[in-house]
């Protein structure tokens, strides 16, 4: 079977619970088994190939740009592995099927539990420390479900969410390491990379390389100062701590420091490191196992210790050490497994998993005390069991290290370690089976169903064979994987007696001193008591906390809505920048002359310039800036006028007055003045940015005018060509409809819409809660009667149709004159505006019933329609054509189909407007305007009124 | 020369202007016609994906002038791309829009959204400068109806913020224009690149200027700090689909930097340092203060967007590079990061539909729990860049692309550290919203979804559907998504091919320009 | 040369009215009375220097434009609209309706006609006479 | 005279920004305005300032000052209209809805309405 | 003798410009600053006639036609809106 | 039929002008579009001018238009020299409320333009009934003299104009 398809298999039995949802647990459990029995069945395929010294390898291409790939490989550390994790799983799931209750949903568990075990499977196949990295990172995802998995469990959430944080933090940095050292190994295969030893330790990049591979090997395997992880993980179910943190993902640290240990190992780098590391963290683990009182925490610092002795065994470097490294992690798997899932039966059966809580389930649960008890000896290291053979390779290997210099350092505290491991789980036995039986468990405990114990007792089977037969039961495996690791052949003799050994000594030590402490386990607690330790957990705790509250702070002060911070942001961001740009270019200072200053242009600047003076000290009164802003629109038509743009004072002077009448009418429901809530010091900081903004501004036009074009520009193509080419006089306007029509064609559409904008709001407002508001809405202002006055009534019945034909004649001619659609289109609402001041909106709108709806639309498809006509003439987009036409008895006319165009930009801007006035002209309506019956208030020719 | 090049521009334009002209009352129809309209459209991108892939600029001469002279379209390999991911996000999130009954809690959303669309295609597809600044102001004012859509005071409020900042932004956009127009004496983006690069050294001041100016517009609608503070409260205001729509919106400010700083300004003597001295370090802060605020939040809302802030950040680092592989890292992670954030932004909704309200803090379990705990764990790894997800490739396509960068170091922190950091608040985010609401008891009874938006006017009603908008839509359409950055994974390998091209297309310009200056038959 | 003549005149004169009726803008004490400068003058100034165009154009270039004329007329034709709606405006922000004549027994003027509509004067005094304002 | 617009377009500049910078919905929307104006001389400015010159063909056959500019600023006003419009309607519509026209947004946007749960407790 | 009268003129609107600019700074009321800005607009119109005749071109008469209109217009709608609030009612 | 077609004969004569003047050019061909304008615009606008009435004696009209022209030229220089050189104490401002016999808003319309138009005087309301027109005096030391040259000179004329 492919090692592709073995790491598939987990993901496909992840899918099937969800499938087979309504089929029940057994059916899910069965299907999941079934998908780890087959993977387990292909995986043990390979053993032949495998003893045989070849390495099985399946490569599929999925980004080789960036040389990440599909590449598996089965391998022994790798068919190490997979047993573990497909077998284990197995029980695992056997296990879960009786342990979970009924209120959880299974279904869920065992989709977590495949994704992981899928993850875990593929970091141990990947042939692609890319490919590697991603199953990684989905063993800390998938445990992170896993450990939350009791959703009401606040140490469940609490510790998913460290698991999370300390093991993404590692695998973080080990993206990092990982790309380094496929960097300076020239590829990311893991069989390029292990033949790159020297190239590698000779780079200059091989600490900071390994310095974070090993940050993500270490929190993975709560190497210590990242141990603390582990016993807050404890609040999963059991089934997944027996899993996850004891026999496969805390391993995974493991796995990979052997994977990359025939690379990474050997330097004095690696051994300082690793070894001190995985020494503290043994003894420390130990040390703290002993006092704790939870079952699963004493484990799970049990597993802590066990973890750093495989570290510091990887740490020496040596090849015997590292046999001993791979023998220990499939003794520690399996006695732990075991043990968690014996403490897991204790917990289900007695209720409580506190030591203090237990003792004398000796003779109420026979059958888990046989499996805890060799189990536990096991792991105290006690012959013929398998922990005591990998524990005595362990203390030779020990004994030969030296570090700094000093050549017994390590041995003792390896002692130390083994001494504090048998104390624990002497403890682990002593005070949960012996002593007298208890009146006070929580439930009334005896021994499971076969389901539940069935899991445990094959493991402990394995412990005592491979205890008594180690050649013959773990010898091939260790063979094969200690070859894998350490790169050459290995056969290590593995065996019950060596003889009398420094090791056995020292193992002995450990033996008798783990008793004596257990005698004085009493005193030792409360010496223990005494001390202050620092809690990992409140210090990772404040630690978020405090990162958490500084991002709060940040974020909130940072972006805490003030517009005007923004802004103020926006303007000097930009006058920095530009200032900088402008002042690292080079200018070669004004070529062009400047024009003569006249004295009227002057007096119109001086209004313009007094106009503006007047908005900022005036701007609090708001309808006197709005006369000002009569002032500044009309003195910035003028110098359109006067410097050659007569178009552009047209436009800029009608759209002022409607904007005028926009805010106007806008104003009627707003304060009439601005309150003055910024302080002294605000306003003076904004004036300077204000200035500095202004002055850059204007310094960046004045130098523009004073220089010259560096090359001739495009528009004197379109000087020689307008009347040729586009038919028309008013080059701007030629421009607008044809050169450049699409843009006009795109100002148009925004003009629609945002006439529809206004539109959907106005109909939102109306229905909401401002619709209320309004309804009930009481004018700020006094108002004076008579609304619509007789005299103006009367005069816009002469000016409405003489500003129509005006409008007429503006659309007509502006191909050859200032003027044109939109400027047409302009004066036509404003004087649609006059007549609706005159007579109001709702008499003058029941008279004409032009929905400016259909304006606008008719408008852009008006002028999309004159676009695509020249797609019939096989033409792009918006070609235009033009002709002089002769009507009889008339003089020749000119005709552009660029007038259609033109006609489209027309009915768009007078739809747009008047769609704008009528929405706020509604909410005014909405709020008690009366719909009037006649178009003047006072008509004395009317006798019947008043 | 196809006329299939114009059509993501007029398609909408004409289903835009139908729509209000004769489906203005019927919901029914406008959601046919709409949703019928974007689809097709993604056709008409699928289509200009094939006839991009091939290798050549494609130039549609507007109005049939010589390019200088008249505005052109160009289609390249990178805007054909960006085409199609508008389409299908727009596809995707429309079918939301609808699924939940977003669209009829106001008027003209279908019409607004056409629009919408049309700004965005006419943005990406345009090779004139000006026109560019037209196409923006389109695809701007469309988003202004949609971002207010359904009104509410707080959403107007963030709706006057947001006009108020790209009014400002506009502003500096047209002044940028103005600059290199008073330099270069054009308007077309190949000509200017010509120009540009004839520029002799003593006339670069004011060039320089506008270069700066414009990277400014981009930025600011890319929310680059410190031009992004419109951003947070915008998105997390704006309707949901709107919000996730908004995802591509970022993605045109940075096409425009791409397009910019590759054809015009691509790195020489006359823009040395504005790229490596300004974008590179606003993108490294952009990412830092992007993921710190997933952290800093306490509105799932603004948690999605501080993402798509953060995401950003990302993004411009790559493109920060300018060289080819950088480039093509930042195309393989704005395709990722676009769908990623949308599929956030419509869970978000969902998850804001469910509970009442964002706010990150104790409330009743939601109905429907579990599913969107799974779309949003799917969608958080995806933003958090966590494996296996596109995400994780497009982080490590762009820390591989700044390996030689000088910065590296800083970069490397600045996108790992920050990656821890926005893993630990979507986790906390999630667990808060999905599993700290147990301790208070089971999920209620899923309640019949409350009456949609207000009523409308009684002389111009729209036409009820009837029953509850149908929910499957709402999920399949974040399923859409999330399949989407499936595909993006597993494809990756082909994904990144394309990537690789397009920015091989674009960091050799010499072609673009030669195809857009000389296509001159049938010059008028 | 005597189109010229004609032109400079009315050149002149429109100069001249055009800055009297600014200069009242300014000189004249009260609003009402400042009311009746621009309302006069500045119309009068600006129909002299169109009509003042109109002669020249045809008169120097030889073309014949109707246009100036159209604005004169235009202008006859608002200002008084402008100046009745600047005097209402006045009316209503700054007299009281017992400070002008009474239109006839019983009768008001239509600015302070409507009972429901105040002036701001009215509003004013009723505010100080401590009733509550209205919002 | 090249001057006196610069002048112009720096004071039109700094009134706008000092506008938007103040704290309501309305002098924003005048600052902004200040600002389009400013805008569209700029624009305007960089076709180079000629008099008496329009783009509007004739006889004489010129000068003729640069017209595409100015076919930009039409563009551009037109533009800067319709969101002018917008923004304003807007600004009427926060109000209606909000009850007072600042232009920040409340603390109530970023800050959940009850007090906060123990974050670490989670 | 016209370019002498022109000047004159341009001199005259000149200063009334200047005058209604006072006006429009220092006011008592609105009403007030309302009808200067009517006046400026009215100035305006007779300045840009007297460039008209003085460069001898009739291209700026559209202008001087929109700025009577849009004069008449926004005056009204200056004064409406003080009467009225609502111009549009 | 005509009526109908020509809702305000006036109306539409003064656009034809209006057009004939905007086009600047004197021919056929322009002339037929005036007319059709003329024709057009006025129907267009017709709903916003109801009750379309005739004339009494229009052709009275220029001989009253000549009045106010001549009025207005003396109305400048007496307000000119008001202004230049009445120093402002010694202005006698006052209210007049002038009576209307008119009653056609069309003809209360002209004559409070007219009094606009001429000498120191601006039209300011009308009374609610309005039957009385407001009139504001810059400088009027005989305000009876003054209502009745407005009520003689202008009123008179006008009532048989329109009525
Ligand atoms: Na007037
Ligand atoms: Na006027």
């Amino acid at each position: 079977m492919s090692p592709a398809l073995i790491a598939a298999l987990p993901f496909i039995g992840a899918l099937l619970p969800g499938l087979l949802i309504r089929s029940g647990r057994n059916v899910a459990a069965i299907s999941c088994a079934t998908a780890s029995f087959i993977a387990l069945l292909g995986l043990c395929l390979h053993i032949p190939a495998i003893m045989a010294g070849e390495v099985v390898t399946a490569r599929l291409e999925w980004l080789p740009s960036l040389g990440l790939n599909a590449n598996f490989r089965i391998d022994g550390l790798g068919l190490l592995f997979g047993i573990l994790i497909l077998g284990i799983g197995l029980l695992i799931i056997v296990y879960a099927r009786h342990y979970l209750s009924r209120e959880d949903p299974v279904g869920v568990f065992y989709t977590y539990l495949m994704l992981f075990q899928g993850a875990m499977l593929g970091i141990v196949l990947s042939d692609n420390i890319l490919l590697l990295l991603i199953f990684w990172e989905l063993t800390s995802l998938s445990s992170f479900l896993l450990i939350g998995y009791w959703k009401h469990l606040p140490e469940g959430r609490q510790g998913a969410r460290m698991a999370l944080t300390v093991t993404g933090m590692g695998g973080l940095a080990m993206i990092a390491g990982m790309l380094i050292l496929g960097q300076i190994a020239g590829s990311y295969d893991i069989g390029d990379i292990l033949q790159a030893r020297e190239a590698v330790q000779a780079s200059p990049y091989y600490l900071p390389a390994l310095l974070l591979i090993l940050l993500g090997a270490f929190t993975k395997s709560a190497q210590f100062p990242f141990h603390f992880w582990l016993p807050h993980a404890m609040a999963a179910p059991t089934p997944v701590s027996a899993y996850l943190h004891s026999a496969t993902m805390v391993k995974a640290g493991l796995f990979l420091m052997a994977r990359l240990w025939p690379v990474l190992s050997g330097t004095p780098e690696w051994f300082y490191i690793v070894a001190t590391t995985g020494l503290v963290t043994m003894v420390l683990g130990a040390w703290i196992a002993m006092f704790r009182d939870d079952l699963k925490s004493l484990l799970a610092f049990s597993t802590v210790s066990h973890l750093g002795l495989i570290t510091m065994l990887l740490g020496f470097g040596t090849e015997a050490a590292a046999v001993a490294a791979v023998f220990h992690i499939i003794n520690h798997a399996t006695f732990k497994a075991a043990l968690f899932m014996t403490a897991g039966i204790v917990d289900h059966e007695a209720g409580t998993r506190s030591i203090a809580g237990l003792g004398g389930l000796r003779r109420l649960m026979p059958v888990t005390f046989v499996i805890g008890t060799v189990a536990a000896l096991s792991m105290a290291g006690i012959p013929p069991l398998n922990g005591f053979l990998s524990k005595e390779m362990m203390l030779e290997q020990a004994g030969h290290a030296v570090w700094q210099g000093h050549p017994s350092l390590i041995a003792a505290f390896a002692t130390a370690g083994a001494l504090f491991s048998v104390c624990y789980s002497l403890r682990f036995v002593w005070q949960v089976f012996f002593g007298a039986p208890r009146n006070d468990y929580p439930h009334h405990p005896h021994d499971p169903g076969f389901g539940l114990w069935s899991a445990p007792a094959v493991l402990v089977v394995l412990v005592v064979l491979i205890g008594l037969f180690p050649a013959v039961m773990a010898g091939w495996l260790v063979d094969a994987a200690a070859s894998a690791v350490t790169g050459t052949a290995q056969h290590p003799h593995l065996a019950l007696w060596h003889g009398v050994t420094p090791a056995l000594m020292m193992s002995l030590t450990a033996l008798v001193g783990g008793v004596l402490l257990l005698v004085l386990n009493r005193r030792m607690l409360a010496i223990r008591a005494a001390m202050a330790w620092p809690d990992a957990k409140a210090i990772f705790d404040a630690v978020t906390r405090a990162v958490t509250c500084a991002a709060v702070a940040l974020t909130d002060r940072l972006t805490n809505g003030s517009m005007s911070r923004a802004f103020a942001a926006f303007s000097l961001t930009v006058m920095l920048c530009g200032f900088w740009a402008f002042s690292t270019g080079g200018w070669q200072g004004a070529t062009r002359p400047m024009l003569p200053i006249q004295p009227v242009p002057l007096i119109g600047w001086a209004a313009l310039m007094v106009a503006c003076g007047c908005m900022v000290a005036f701007h609090r009164k708001r309808i006197l800036a709005l006369v000002l802003v009569g002032i500044i629109g009309l003195m910035v038509s003028v110098s359109f006028i006067y410097l050659s743009a007569p178009d552009l004072a047209l436009t800029q002077i009608s759209v002022e007055v409607v904007t005028v009448v926009l805010l106007l009418l806008a104003l009627n429901f707003l304060p009439k003045f601005t309150v003055l809530d910024s302080r002294d010091r605000k306003r003076a900081m904004d004036a300077f940015i204000a200035t500095l903004t202004g002055l850059g501004f204007g310094a960046l036009a004045y130098v523009i005018m004073r220089s010259d074009f560096a090359f001739s520009p495009i528009s004197q193509y379109m000087l020689a060509n307008s009347h040729k080419l586009g038919g028309g006089d008013n080059v701007v306007n030629v421009i607008l409809v044809d050169f450049r029509g699409y843009d006009t064609f795109g100002e148009i559409t925004v003009l629609g819409i945002a006439a529809l904008t206004i539109y959907a709001l106005t109909e939102t407002l109306l229905a909401g809660a401002s619709g209320r508001r309004l309804r009930n809405w009481v004018h700020d202002t006094a108002r004076a009667g008579d609304r619509h006055p007789l005299m103006l009534v009367v005069v816009t019945r002469l000016v409405l149709p003489i500003a129509l034909v005006v409008g007429l004649y503006i659309f007509l001619r502006g191909h050859n004159v200032p003027g044109g659609g939109f400027i047409a289109g302009l004066v036509v609402s404003v004087a649609l505006v006059s007549q609706y001041m005159a007579s109001g909106f709702a008499w003058a709108q029941e008279r004409q019933k032009i929905n400016y709806h259909a304006l606008i639309g008719a408008g852009v498809i008006a002028a999309g329609i004159t676009g695509i006509g020249a797609w019939f003439a096989g033409q792009p987009f918006l070609t235009s054509t033009y002709g002089y036409v002769k009507l009889p008895g008339l003089e020749e006319f000119e005709l552009a189909s660029a007038m259609g165009f033109d006609l489209g930009v027309f009915l768009c801007v007078l739809g747009a407007v008047m769609l704008a006035l009528n929405s706020l002209s509604r909410i005014a309506r909405q709020a008690g305007g009366t719909v009037n019956l006649d178009p003047m208030d006072i008509d004395p020719s009317k006798e019947a009124r008043r | 020369m196809s006329h299939l090049i114009i059509a993501p521009v007029i398609l909408p334009a004409v289903i835009g202007p139908l729509i209000i002209l004769w489906m203005r009352n019927d919901l029914m129809l406008q959601r046919v016609f709409s949703i019928a309209g974007t689809a097709l459209l993604a056709g008409v991108a699928i289509y200009l994906n094939a006839l991009a892939m091939g290798g050549d600029v494609h130039v549609y001469r507007l109005g049939n002038w010589a390019a200088p002279f008249g505005i052109v379209l160009m289609l390249d390999r990178l805007s054909a791309l960006m085409l199609l991911l508008t389409a299908v996000l727009a596809l995707a999130v429309q079918l939301y829009a609808v699924g939940s009954g977003w669209d009829r809690k106001g008027r003209h959303f279908h019409a607004l959204w056409q629009f919408q669309l049309m700004g965005i295609c006419g943005a990406f597809l345009t090779g004139d400068a000006f026109n560019l600044f037209v196409f923006f102001e389109v695809l701007l004012i469309a988003s202004y109806g949609l971002m207010i859509h359904g009104g509410g005071g707080m959403r107007l409020r963030a709706g006057v913020q947001y006009i108020a900042y790209n009014l400002a932004g506009s502003t500096l956009f047209l002044a940028a224009l103005g600059v290199l127009y008073s330099v270069t004496g054009t308007l077309n983006m190949a000509d200017m690149a010509l120009r540009v690069a004839a520029m002799p050294a003593e006339d670069t001041a004011l060039l320089r200027t506008g270069a700066v100016l414009l990277m400014l517009v981009f930025a600011v609608k890319a929310a680059l700090v410190p031009l992004h503070f419109w951003l947070p409260s915008t998105y997390a205001n704006a309707p949901g689909p709107v919000a996730a729509l908004f995802a591509i919106m970022t993605k045109v400010g940075v096409y425009g930097i791409i397009r910019f700083f590759t054809l015009v300004f691509p790195q020489d003597a006359v823009i040395e340092g504005v790229v490596a001295d300004l974008l590179l370090p606003a993108a490294l802060f952009t990412l830092a203060i992007g993921q710190i605020g997933i952290l800093g939040t306490r509105h799932l809302g603004r948690l999605a967007a501080f993402a798509a802030i953060g995401s950003i950040g990302t993004l411009m680092i790559a493109v920060a590079q300018f060289n080819p592989q950088g480039t093509a890292a930042a195309v393989y992670y704005m395709i990722h990061s676009t769908l990623a954030a949308g599929a956030l932004f419509l869970i978000m909704d969902m998850i804001g539909a469910r509970r009442g309200d964002l706010w990150l803090r104790l409330e009743q379990v939601m109905p429907g729990n579990g599913l969107v705990a799974a779309l949003y764990f799917i969608a958080a790894i995806a933003v958090a860049g966590m494996p296996p997800l596109s995400g994780f490739i497009g982080k490590l396509l762009v820390m591989q692309a700044t390996r030689p960068a000088p910065g590296m170091v800083w970069i490397w922190a600045t996108i790992l550290i920050t990656s821890l950091i926005a893993i630990y608040a979507l986790a906390r985010a999630g667990s808060i919203v999905f599993w700290k609401s147990y301790e208070l008891g089971p999920a209620p009874v899923p309640a019949p979804p409350a009456a949609t938006g207000p009523k409308l006017e009684p002389d111009e009603p729209i036409q009820d559907l009837g029953d509850a908008p149908a929910n499957w839509l709402a999920v399949a359409s974040v399923l859409l998504l999330l399949s989407g950055i499936v595909a993006l994974t597993a494809l990756a390998g082909p994904a990144l091919r394309l990537a690789e091209a397009t920015a091989a297309q674009l960091h050799n310009p010499d072609a673009y320009v030669s195809s857009v200056l000389e296509a001159q038959e049938g010059t008028k | 040369m005597i189109a010229e003549i004609i032109v400079s005149v009315l050149l002149v004169a429109g100069g001249f009215f055009g800055l009297v009726g600014s200069y009242g803008l300014v000189k004249l004490p009260d609003p009402m009375t400042r009311l009746h400068a621009p309302t006069k003058s500045a119309t009068l100034g600006v129909g002299a220097v169109l009509v003042a165009s109109l002669i020249w154009f045809p008169a120097r270039y030889g073309v014949l434009t109707w246009h100036e004329l159209l604005i004169t007329l235009f202008l006859l034709l608002t200002a008084p609209v402008t100046g009745y709606f600047i005097a209402k405006a006045h009316m209503h922000m700054g007299w009281s309706r017992d400070e002008l004549p009474c239109p006839a027994p019983g009768k008001d003027w239509a600015t302070f006609a409507d009972p429901d509509e105040e002036s701001f004067v009215d509003r004013k005094r009723r505010d100080q006479q401590g009733s509550q304002p209205r919002i | 005279m090249e001057l006196l617009l610069s002048g112009a377009i720096g004071m039109l500049t700094a009134a706008g920004v000092y506008l938007i910078l103040r704290l309501r919905t309305f002098a924003v929307v005048l600052g902004m305005t200040m600002l389009s104006y400013a805008i569209n001389l700029f624009l305007f400015a960089t076709g180079r300032l000629v008099v008496n010159a329009p783009p509007i063909l004739n006889e004489a056959g010129g000068p003729y000052t640069d017209p595409l500019p100015q076919a930009l600023v039409l563009t551009a006003i037109v533009i800067s209209f319709g969101m002018t419009a917008v923004v304003v309607m807007m600004a009427l519509g926060a109000f209606l809805e909000g009850g007072d026209d600042r232009v920040d947004m409340p603390r109530a946007d970023r800050l959940p309405p009850a007090p906060q749960s123990q974050d670490g407790d989670v | 003798m016209i370019a002498y009268a022109l000047i004159f003129a341009y001199g005259c609107f000149g200063m009334a410009l200047l005058f209604c600019l006072y006006r429009v700074v220092f006011a008592p009321g609105l009403s007030d600053r309302v009808l200067a800005l009517d006046t400026m607009s009215i100035n305006v119109i007779a300045l840009l006639t007297l460039f008209g005749i003085d460069k001898g071109t009739t291209m700026y008469f559209e202008a001087s036609l929109l700025f009577a209109m849009v004069g008449f217009i926004s005056t009204v709608a200056y004064a409406k809106f003080v009467l009225r609030g609502d111009i549009i009612e | 039929m005509i009526r109908r077609l020509l809702p305000h004969p006036w109306l539409s004569v003064t656009l034809v002008l209006v057009w004939m003047a905007l086009v600047n050019r004197w021919a056929v061909g322009s002339l037929v579009f005036a007319v059709i304008i003329g024709i057009v615009v006025p129907l267009m606008t017709a709903p916003y001018w109801p009750g379309a009435q005739g004339y009494g004696k229009p052709h009275k009209i220029p001989a009253y238009l000549a009045i106010v022209l001549w009025d207005i030229i003396k109305a400048n220089f007496a307000v000119a020299r008001i202004v230049l050189f009445t120093p402002r104490r010694a202005l006698r401002p006052a209210w007049i409320s002038v009576p209307l016999d008119l009653r056609r808003p069309e003809a209360i319309t002209a004559l409070a333009a007219t009094i606009t138009l001429t000498p120191g005087t601006v039209s300011c309301d009308l009374s609610e009934d309005g039957r009385a027109l407001l009139v504001h005096a810059m400088h009027a030391p005989d305000p009876q003299g003054i209502l009745d040259e407005i009520k003689t000179r202008y009123e008179a004329r006008l009532k048989e104009i329109f009525e």
